[in-house]
């Protein structure tokens, strides 16, 4: 019994490198050969679909890109998605980015979905207005003027000229924001100085470290639902169309169940341990 | 070699490097843009992530050029998205109607506040940065006192007011009561004006229950969220590893591992010398 | 009562689709009101066109509502759109833009918002209102006029304005007790114990204390909160005499930070301890940061490491690595997504609150404990809100109460 | 002292003043206040960027002079920075017919390409480093020691295998209200709200307090050391 004790407690002490290598095929198995497990979706994910699907016909979206290359596996099927979802639907979208790399993730996913995938027209169905340094402030800023701090979109057409535009002269004009943020400045802000302020119906797709920081504000209805992490990105492809997150969400399984698994050895060991000390 | 000289050498170095390195860089973006970005990438990607393994050149490498390619990036971003159109986009508009502003002369003011703030560098008249950085703060804090106020107070308060009594659902009650006994109870425990003993001991660790279900709740998203990056990684470099991209991660990663394990090996001999 | 509202936004992008029908449309002429053919009957006009100015604006809003037609999905089902005119007062009318009638609107009574450009504060305004279908159309004007008017209060955040006004009552009315000497109790924080102890451990073992003070600026509360808990944690090191290493990210915090550890020094009696370079800067960069602190910490292998201030993703890496060195480690922050990392990898961590009041409790700043103790009374004040709004609420549903507390916390 | 503090403590003063009240009063000026003020704001906040950057440099450059400890890696920094500068700022990698300026997201432009094959691998590796350290801080850390301990691992056990495909089908044969997703669903939408919702609270009290010290000018420690 003592040789199989020690095992135990051997279980719970083991080298931080064995635990890397562990995740590390955990996560690229799967990766290389899929399993498939069904998506099953969350209320706060159907919230949003709903949201997204209740917009009347031919609204004009603005949707913020707070993201960048770090954060892009868990946002960006999201991106793609919301797209598909509003241009099934006829509405306009008005990307822009409160992060300067959001530009960069913005004019990827654009050019992917809104150009290529549905052939729609810049500045008329839709427009990347781009980067503006300033945080929240540029929130404030085209709370109050959006023309002040967008003149033109990032192709350089004045924003006088878009068609799309017209009638745009500040954010209380956007019929529904969407957030894909990945911190500061993010939904949160967009919340505190657009959404509530105005009235604008808002709805967001976060990482999954945000989505503690964001929920109350779901909770307490400021924000109609919220995509959390990548699964909540799987679970909002599954409601439109499978994509990467469908794809990921695997490897993501079998990463978790197993820091599960080095959890429970780590407490048995410890069980076993204190039992020891005790006796 | 003298400091002055070495200096001097430096400096050729510098510029000499930087040189072939644009070069380097431009045959490749210009000749084969897809398959030498993921050797690159490959390369980097590999190395950050031989940092588990332990402190070694490869990581230092990499690190050191996420450092200087960030700064410089930012800068560029942010002149040419900001300076360049909205500050001398007002102030020489007929130089820069990329703006499309209208002539400003206010806007000479942030510039002076913005030169202020690059007074740090020079430590004698640094102070003057104070200044600038007053601008911030004062901003920040008018429009924070209000914006938290409202979200982070009011609407949460709001929110809180909830039937604890819901006719017709006993589950949306217990939710309810639940919820506004955890506020209260998680609130008392930042409560500093009150030693925490008796009924007040008691209902703040209810409080501090709550508090860690929170923390743990969010420490499962937290690993979400980064198991999620790492697929995204991995998955990049499986792509990499295709034929069509020139299997560069595998070989990058080949190579790295020979180059590692054999600098293992040595230190083991040289320590096993001493 | 629902309604659904239209902003300019939703008219200028059906403007585009309905061009060519709109140039048919003037065509017919101003009288638009004559059907083209006898077969299709113009439309219905829209009913009970009522306008006024918006509250709490600077005179720049108009909110006109008004009723669908009955022919609208209803009686002859066929309105296509409706177009909005503002006539000023010398009669020139300006199109607004058109609303698209789809057949997913459900509520009757149409909410339009004009804040197009060329509203001026302080002027008479008539609307007028036109329902087309695919032949013909017919108007509906506005009784009399609406005028605009800007004004020098928000009404509707009377209760911000008051909640501004008590908190900073509360925090001013502390500040100054305190600032006059009187005693303002404090319970004691938890976690300032375990302070003393990491010192006293990193003496005992000869090893040096790292301190990091947060990667933001001054600008945030935190690095403020940060640097003041690094007041108390250099008068430890002083008294013990025990190496301080204090690695910053900004190189405003850094002279902040000397000077608080020379101070610290100065009073403790060793001055001639304190060196410059105890506090240095590394880059701003974030993970160049962390990079050299855990630099640091592999190379000087402190006992104690202490994380007080602003942070981001760097925290586990910097507490992971402090764990592999085996040293006590202690934080403090108030960013919310990393509390749960520290609470898991630190020996002892402040929370949120805690950790400002740890640094009004150690500093016995007058400033800081005043405010600590109005920010208590606003927190009982929201407590009681809570509490109170919650049983109203319950009786409220039960039908006891005809009115609930909720919109007293709704600015406008 | 006058210009060293009482100045930026009047800016403080006069800017904190005007945002609070602008939220307060719509009426012309006042609603202008906040379009320019940002404004500026942006501007500033670019040269702190700016000097972020010359900050880096000057540091790295004395540690190559100096030939300090790893002063090759400092080259490499520099010759980094140096080199996206030269695509930032330089016609360099510029393609035809696009404005400097503009170049920065253009098709075929080098700094874009910089950016998806240089800073995106590396910023992205770097927070996915964070996946093992994870890994490692919980399976180290997560012990049952007392009640509290348990219910933060508990939690976090819950809410890792709710909210993947692999936990609701190992709980499938449950009854709803016990399987996983909507345990962990139940556990973010209550306890886990009022925790939150508490620390929102008291942060934005915090907040609140601070921000009024620094418009009143009781808060001066953002000045720094009184050099």
């Amino acid at each position: 019994m003592a040789g199989n004790n020690s095992f135990l407690v051997k279980m719970g002490q083991l080298d931080r490198r064995l635990v890397f290598v562990v995740i590390g095929i955990a996560v690229f198995l799967p990766l290389k050969f899929p399993i498939g497990l069904a998506v099953v979706t969350t209320p706060t994910t159907q919230d949003v679909f709903n949201a997204v699907d209740s917009i009347p016909e031919g609204s004009t979206v603005l949707v913020s890109f707070e993201y960048g290359p770090s954060t892009r596996p868990e946002i960006e099927p999201m991106a793609i998605t919301l797209l598909r979802q509003l241009f099934n639907e006829k509405q306009k979208v008005v990307a822009m980015a409160l992060w300067p790399d959001g530009q960069f993730m913005s004019t990827r996913v654009l050019e992917r979905i809104a150009d290529k995938e549905y052939g729609l027209k810049w500045g008329v169905d839709y427009v990347n207005l781009g980067y503006r340094p300033g945080q929240e402030a540029v929130i404030k800023g085209i709370a109050k003027d959006l023309r002040a701090n967008y003149n033109s979109d990032v192709r350089n057409n004045p924003v006088e000229d878009l068609p799309i535009m017209d009638g745009i002269y500040t954010v209380k004009d956007f019929d529904f924001i969407f957030s894909l943020s990945a911190g500061y400045p993010g939904t949160v802000e967009w919340v505190l100085y657009a959404a509530d302020p105005y009235g604008i119906p808002m709805s967001t797709g976060v990482t999954a470290i945000q989505v503690n920081e964001v929920i109350p504000y779901v909770k307490g209805g400021q924000i109609k639902g919220i995509l959390a992490g990548m699964s909540g990105a799987a679970e909002y492809e599954n409601l439109v169309k499978a994509g990467d997150a469908t794809r990921f969400m695997d490897a993501q399984s079998v990463a978790h169940f197993l820091i599960v698994l080095f959890i429970i050895l780590g407490n048995i060991s410890y069980l076993v341990q204190r039992r020891k000390q005790t006796a | 070699m003298s400091r002055d000289v070495w200096t001097v050498v430096a400096l050729g170095m510098i510029a000499v490097l930087t040189a072939l390195t644009v070069m380097f860089l431009s045959w490749g973006i210009g000749n084969h843009s897809v398959g030498f970005g993921f050797w690159v990438g490959s390369v980097l990607t590999l190395g950050i992530f031989s940092y588990l393994y332990k402190d070694n050149p490869f990581y230092k490498f990499a690190e050191h050029v996420f450092v200087g390619v960030s700064a410089a990036y930012w800068i560029a971003i942010a002149y040419w998205t900001q300076i360049d159109r909205n500050l001398w986009g007002r102030l020489l508009p007929e130089q820069f109607p990329q703006g499309g502003h209208e002539f400003n002369g206010f806007y000479i003011i942030p510039l002076i506040l913005g030169i202020f703030m690059l007074c740090r560098l020079i430590p004698s008249i640094g102070w003057i940065s104070r200044w600038s950085l007053a601008f911030i703060v004062g901003l920040y804090a008018g429009l924070r006192m209000y914006g938290f106020l409202q979200s982070n107070i009011m609407e949460q308060a709001r929110d809180t007011l909830r039937p604890i009594i819901v006719p017709g659902s006993l589950v949306d009650s217990i939710n309810n009561f639940l919820l506004v006994v955890g506020v209260l109870s998680a609130l008392l425990y930042f409560f500093f004006s009150k030693e925490h003993k008796g009924v007040f001991g008691v209902v703040s660790r209810v409080g501090i229950f709550f508090l860690m279900i929170s923390f743990g709740a969010s420490f499962g998203f937290a690993v979400m969220g980064r198991i999620s990056l790492l697929i995204g990684r991995f998955d990049y470099l499986i792509q990499a590893g295709t034929p069509s991209a020139g299997r560069a991660s595998v070989v990058v990663a080949v190579i790295m591992i020979l180059v590692l394990l054999i600098q293992a090996f040595k230190d083991k001999g040289s320590a096993e010398e001493a | 009562m629902k309604r659904k509202r239209f902003g300019p936004s939703r008219l200028s992008a059906a403007f585009l689709l309905l061009v060519p029908y709109l140039a048919f449309a003037q065509d017919a002429g101003p009288d638009g009101g004559e059907a083209p053919a006898a077969y299709d009957p113009p439309p219905a006009a829209v009913t009970h066109l009522t306008a006024r100015d918006a509250p709490d604006d600077a005179g720049k809003h108009i909110i006109l509502e008004f009723e669908r037609s009955a022919d609208d999905a209803a009686g002859a089902a066929d309105v296509v759109s409706y177009e909005v005119f503002r006539i000023d007062p010398a009669g020139i009318e300006t199109s607004l833009g058109v609303l698209p009638v789809s057949n997913k609107d459900t509520l009757r009574l149409i909410t339009f918002d004009d804040q197009m450009p060329g509203l001026v504060n302080g002027t008479e305004y008539s609307y007028k209102v036109v329902t087309r279908d695919a032949s013909g159309s017919s108007d509906s004007k506005l009784d009399g006029t609406v005028r605009t008017s800007g004004q020098w209060f928000a009404l509707g955040r009377f209760n911000m304005l008051f909640s501004v006004l008590m908190i900073s009552f509360f925090i001013l009315y502390f500040i100054k007790k305190a600032q006059r000497g009187e005693e303002i109790y404090l319970r004691p924080v938890a976690g300032l114990k375990a302070f003393d102890e990491a010192v006293g451990r990193a003496t005992e073992m000869g090893k040096p204390v790292l301190y990091v003070p947060g990667i933001m600026d001054l600008d945030q509360v935190e690095t403020v909160a940060g640097v003041i808990i690094l007041g108390y944690v250099s008068k430890m090191t002083a008294r013990y005499e025990t190496e301080l290493e204090v690695p910053v990210s900004r190189s405003l915090v850094m002279s902040n930070a000397r000077e608080v550890c020379r101070s610290s020094y100065l009073s403790e009696g060793r001055p001639e301890l304190y060196k410059d370079d105890m506090v240095h800067y590394l880059t701003d960069d974030q993970f160049a940061y962390a990079a050299g602190v855990d630099g640091i910490m592999l190379r000087k292998k402190p006992a104690a490491c202490f994380y007080q201030g602003k942070f981001y993703a760097e925290s586990l890496i910097l507490a992971e690595t402090g764990n592999s060195i085996g040293a006590i480690q202690i934080a403090g922050t108030a960013s919310p997504s990393q509390l749960p990392f520290f609470i898991t990898a630190c020996d002892y961590t402040l929370i949120g609150e805690e950790f400002f009041a740890a640094s009004a409790y150690l500093s016995k700043d007058p400033k800081l404990i005043g405010s600590l103790k109005g920010q208590d009374w606003a927190k009982g004040v929201v407590m009681i809100i809570i509490g109170v709004g919650a049983v109203v609420e319950t009786l409220h549903v039960l039908g006891v109460l005809p009115f609930s507390l909720q919109p007293l916390l709704v600015a406008g | 002292m006058l210009w060293k503090t009482q100045i930026p403590v009047a800016i403080v003063f006069a800017v904190g003043m005007l945002t609070l009240i602008q939220w307060f009063v719509p009426h012309w000026p006042f609603d202008q206040i906040q379009v320019h003020t940002t404004q500026w704001f942006d501007i500033i906040a670019v040269f702190a960027v700016i000097l972020g950057g010359l900050n880096l440099l000057k540091l790295q450059l004395q540690k190559v002079i100096s030939r300090g400890r790893d002063w090759p890696y400092a080259l490499v920094t520099i010759v980094g920075f140096l080199a996206m500068m030269v695509y930032g700022f330089s016609p360099v990698g510029v393609p035809e017919g696009i404005r400097l300026g503009d170049h920065l997201q253009a098709n075929g432009s080098h700094f874009r390409w910089m950016f998806f094959n240089v800073f995106t691998p590396l910023s992205a590796t770097m927070f996915a480093l964070l996946a093992f350290f994870v890994a490692s801080a919980s399976y180290r850390a997560f012990r049952v020691r007392n009640a509290e301990a348990t219910l933060l691992l508990v939690a976090g056990i819950i809410l890792m295998l709710g909210r993947v495909p692999l936990g609701a089908k190992m709980t499938a044969f449950l009854p709803h209200f016990m399987q996983l997703p909507t345990v962990q669903e139940w556990i973010y939408a209550v306890p886990n709200l009022a925790g939150a919702r508490a620390i929102m609270i008291g942060i934005g009290l915090g907040m609140v307090s601070t921000s009024l010290r620094f418009i009143l000018g009781i808060e001066k420690s953002f000045l720094g050391g009184d050099e």
